[in-house]
């Protein structure tokens, strides 16, 4: 089964209802770290991207690169600059396609990890959403099924989360608190598991 | 910590409209996305335009700072968010009358991303651009990382010493050497003793025990090098100027700048309790206070604390900083 | 409400001591009680003299507005006490250069009561003394009252004005007559969200739930008109502007002034989402704003909080209200 | 036995006890109605009294005039300077005088109740500290003996401090509060009654 924008709009209203529902523990899981902000800046881009859903274009291209302006628009975050530059980057890669097939995935991920690590120059390794996005490429490598990409790309997630949570954070308002925070979860990590397992549908 | 607003969504939205409808005659907001603020009067064809970005909540920075002797232009986030590449592409688009423009602002991970991006995005409008970050904040890194500190009071002098030099006819690459010079002599140390409230958070920042103060505090709440019990006036100044000379000795012969900064609750009354602080310990030091800044400059909405920058200056600095400037929050004569 | 501060008996000197030294060039202690601050520069001789006085906790006023085209001298009591008689006595020295001297306050007994007695102690020198006392709360007490209403932020005008006047080179009676002119010409009102404290009493002159408000209540913490839960924005700027266009009607045709004042932490990006509201209420009944004046300029320490003035003018008031003035914290150019 | 400056001396070293114990309580009784500084005035007042008072001349009216003027320099609130205005009336009787007989007190009170009253244009009955005076004044009326006269006045204030607690407050701060106010002691005449109390040696 390929995936086309009815996929992306299914997608879209599942994580709008996950974005608003971590609303609290992702501002807080941020507000421990940095400013408290993740929360309303996911909630509002999801929201953003439910708005325009219902008249996507079946193009997946032009359908990525408008969600990918839905969250420029509305918050300048760094984690929302980043998600816009990993969109951006998978819908330069789906532009003129109405299709896209599992197979793909991995590496559409690995497109936008390697983009925003040019946006943001951070390293690997460094404990932020980079991290999880490795750990999802890799993870769906080689596969061709919806649903077992879907499930890989979050377990990896998830898996990333809690490996990364015992290293110190080195990039963003997180770096000043150095060794602290040993122990806790990088706040753009714990996004992308819940944007992963919104996406496999568990919730 | 208690706020007047209606819908916290509509924060930004409805204090630029009520900023804008208060002052036309310095600012008008500049296409539609509504988030940039430019001069309402544009400055002289062929000059460098200097442009910034920012979250809001700081009041007067960032957007209060536009007008002549200053910023051209800026792009304002929602409280202590950066605003989007977008918005700042415009503001870039809004500052250039052909010279080029520069791009100052803080060193804030959203912020240098997005403005990275407008950079990228206004190439196609043939737009030179160039960058200076500022990262004034001692409190935030030691001086060997010093250019992971962060942006605080300190801006202000940056925005005011780029903006006379780019008055004064100076090209770009001359504006831009103006502005880091200015950004390399000022440091910046604050002190906070009660949080803000993000308006769409709807609950403070941080919390902070009645009795505690954190020193080194940034502007969003950021942590600090200690938290305890809160001491006296003396005891802060002391302290902060302490690490204020640490980082940037000052002697005989030496003219510098000072900003006495409010966060916003701190009242004058205080700010000029610590002030004889900060002049004693210059005085003691051989070095001489050019104009003292005291007063609101760079604030964190209803925080209660205060900043400490100091502005060693050069001749041509000090030039600058005595050029003539104007806006609704501060205005050199 | 946390405060910086060393020995709370030492608020007001120190205060005074930095606030002198950070603006040499505007003003100088005179006298030796230490607590009367006059303009660094005299004005003309011949030129009548404006001086007012009051509690300190209200920066810029009382002190602050001591400049050219404004007060001349100004004597400073404890935080929220009058100054002394001899005090004032010696703020009317300084401020006479042989044209007498206007006595420009607000209405409080302390203040009254030693204004009285200062005149009696000047009368020896010769100095003729004419008072206008300042009454432009609406909230405290009905119109048939209106003389023993509290003198608030609507003060900055009447000292604006009378400044003016004084510098057009107009003789005692006839500044004393635009005074009080201006005096009658003026509205406010205010809203409390949470108090602050004097630095001598050591805890907040009055306590408020976390989700109240007090409609009307003074600069000193006096009682309003209502306390209820907070409201939105739009909603306590429809009720301020109510109480006051029920007080002074504005319709079309007429020209005000007004201010939106914060009484110390609420931040400016508040009073403008305020502004808003304040214009369209203006705009709805046909009357041209002049020079709003929206920021900190009559406080109450850390209080949270905001006060409306409306200033009603007539073509003498608006050329004095635009002549120009200058002081630490406010000029018109 | 009659009144000199050595009897000033021990008054004031009482009065400064009073007001020291006192402090909280004025401030309280003040920030019900008013803003809640009159322990510090009261304080205030009392130490600066208290700091001249080893230097104090015997001239009774030079003495009550200096403390008069310590009064005003230490505070300009209402308070302080109705106080002032009583001593400096008071001064001017005794001028040039060592010596003041029990029976002269009531006389002293009522001119200097007459020249508060002139400075405050306030009336009679308003719940202010001219209805302490006034009662001291008419309590000690023909009374000749210093112990009987001190403890006439300490009881009068007490009485009228009780009395004029059922009336609305009038004057002042506190008249804002209007009908709130029965019930409650206005704090100068509570101020007055611990004046008068600490003079007559009752702590
Ligand atoms: N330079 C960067 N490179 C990669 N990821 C980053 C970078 N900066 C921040 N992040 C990620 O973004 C998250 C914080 O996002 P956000 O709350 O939007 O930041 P801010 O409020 O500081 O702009 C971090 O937890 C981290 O995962
Ligand atoms: N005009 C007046 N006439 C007589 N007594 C007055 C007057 N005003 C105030 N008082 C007395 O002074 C007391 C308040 O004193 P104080 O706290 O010093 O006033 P404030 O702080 O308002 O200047 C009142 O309780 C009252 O007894
Ligand atoms: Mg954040
Ligand atoms: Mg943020
Ligand atoms: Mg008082
Ligand atoms: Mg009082």
């Amino acid at each position: 089964m390929s995936l086309d924008v009815e996929a992306l709009r299914a997608a879209a209203a599942r994580l709008l209802v996950a974005m608003e529902r971590e609303f609290d523990a992702l501002n807080t899981a941020d507000g421990a770290l940095g400013d408290g902000d993740l929360g309303v800046t996911m909630a509002r881009g999801m929201r953003a991207i439910g708005e325009l859903a219902p008249a996507l274009p079946a193009d997946l291209g032009l359908a990525l690169m408008q969600c990918a302006q839905a969250f420029t628009k509305t918050s300048g975050s760094s984690y929302g600059t980043l998600m816009a530059t990993g969109l951006i980057t998978m819908a330069k890669a789906l532009k003129g396609r109405t299709t896209c097939e599992a197979s793909e995935v991995s590496g559409l991920i690995a497109a936008a990890r390697d983009a925003m690590q040019a946006r943001g120059k951070a390293e690997l390794g460094g404990k932020t959403v980079l991290d999880s996005l490795d750990a999802m490429a890799k993870a769906t490598a080689g596969l061709t099924d919806a649903a077992e990409t879907a499930n890989a790309a979050a377990d990896a997630a998830r898996a990333a989360q809690e490996e990364l949570r015992l290293k110190p954070a080195t990039i963003g308002r997180a770096r000043i608190f150095g060794e602290k925070t040993i122990g806790m979860v990088d706040p753009g990590m714990q996004a992308m598991t819940a944007i992963a397992a919104a996406i496999a549908g568990r919730g | 910590m208690k706020k007047i607003l209606n819908n916290p969504v509509d924060y930004v939205d409805e204090m630029l409209a009520g900023f804008t409808a208060a002052h036309p005659e310095f600012y008008r907001l500049h296409g539609d996305s509504g988030r940039v603020v430019a001069r309402a009067t544009a400055g002289k064809a062929g000059k460098v335009g200097i442009v910034t970005g920012g979250g809001s909540g700081h009041l007067p920075v960032f957007t209060g700072y536009v007008g002549p002797g200053l910023l051209d232009a800026c792009a304002i986030g929602d409280v202590f968010a950066s605003p989007s590449a977008e918005q700042m592409a415009d503001a870039i688009r809004a500052a250039d009358s052909g010279a080029g423009v520069l791009r100052l602002y803080g060193n804030y991970g959203g912020d240098i991303m997005n403005f990275d991006m407008a950079g990228d995005l206004v190439e196609f409008d043939d737009i030179r651009c160039t960058t200076v970050v500022l990262a004034d904040d001692v409190a935030s890194a030691k001086p060997d990382e010093a250019d992971k500190r962060r942006g605080v009071a300190g801006m202000v002098y940056a925005f005011k010493i780029a903006g006379a030099a780019a008055d004064a006819g100076h090209d770009l690459d001359a504006v831009t050497a103006v502005a880091q010079k200015a950004a390399d002599a000022c440091r910046s140390v604050g002190v906070a003793l009660s949080p803000c409230t993000v308006p769409q958070a709807g609950k403070p920042t941080f919390t902070i025990a009645d009795d505690e103060m954190e020193m080194g505090m940034g502007i969003h709440g950021e942590p600090g090098v200690w938290r305890g019990k809160l001491r006296s006036a003396d005891a802060i100044a002391g302290e902060m100027m302490d690490r204020l000379l640490d980082d940037m000795p000052l002697g005989a012969g030496d003219r510098v700048s000072v900003m006495v900064n409010s966060l916003g609750a701190t009242p004058p009354e205080e700010l000029y309790i610590l002030y004889r602080v900060v002049k004693a310990r210059l005085d003691a030091a051989g070095a001489t206070i050019v104009m003292p800044l005291i007063g609101r400059y760079a604030t964190s909405m209803e925080m209660t604390g205060v900043s400490f920058t100091l502005f060693k200056l050069d001749e041509q600095l000090e030039t600058f900083l005595k050029a003539p400037c104007d806006c609704a929050f501060w205005s050199v004569k």
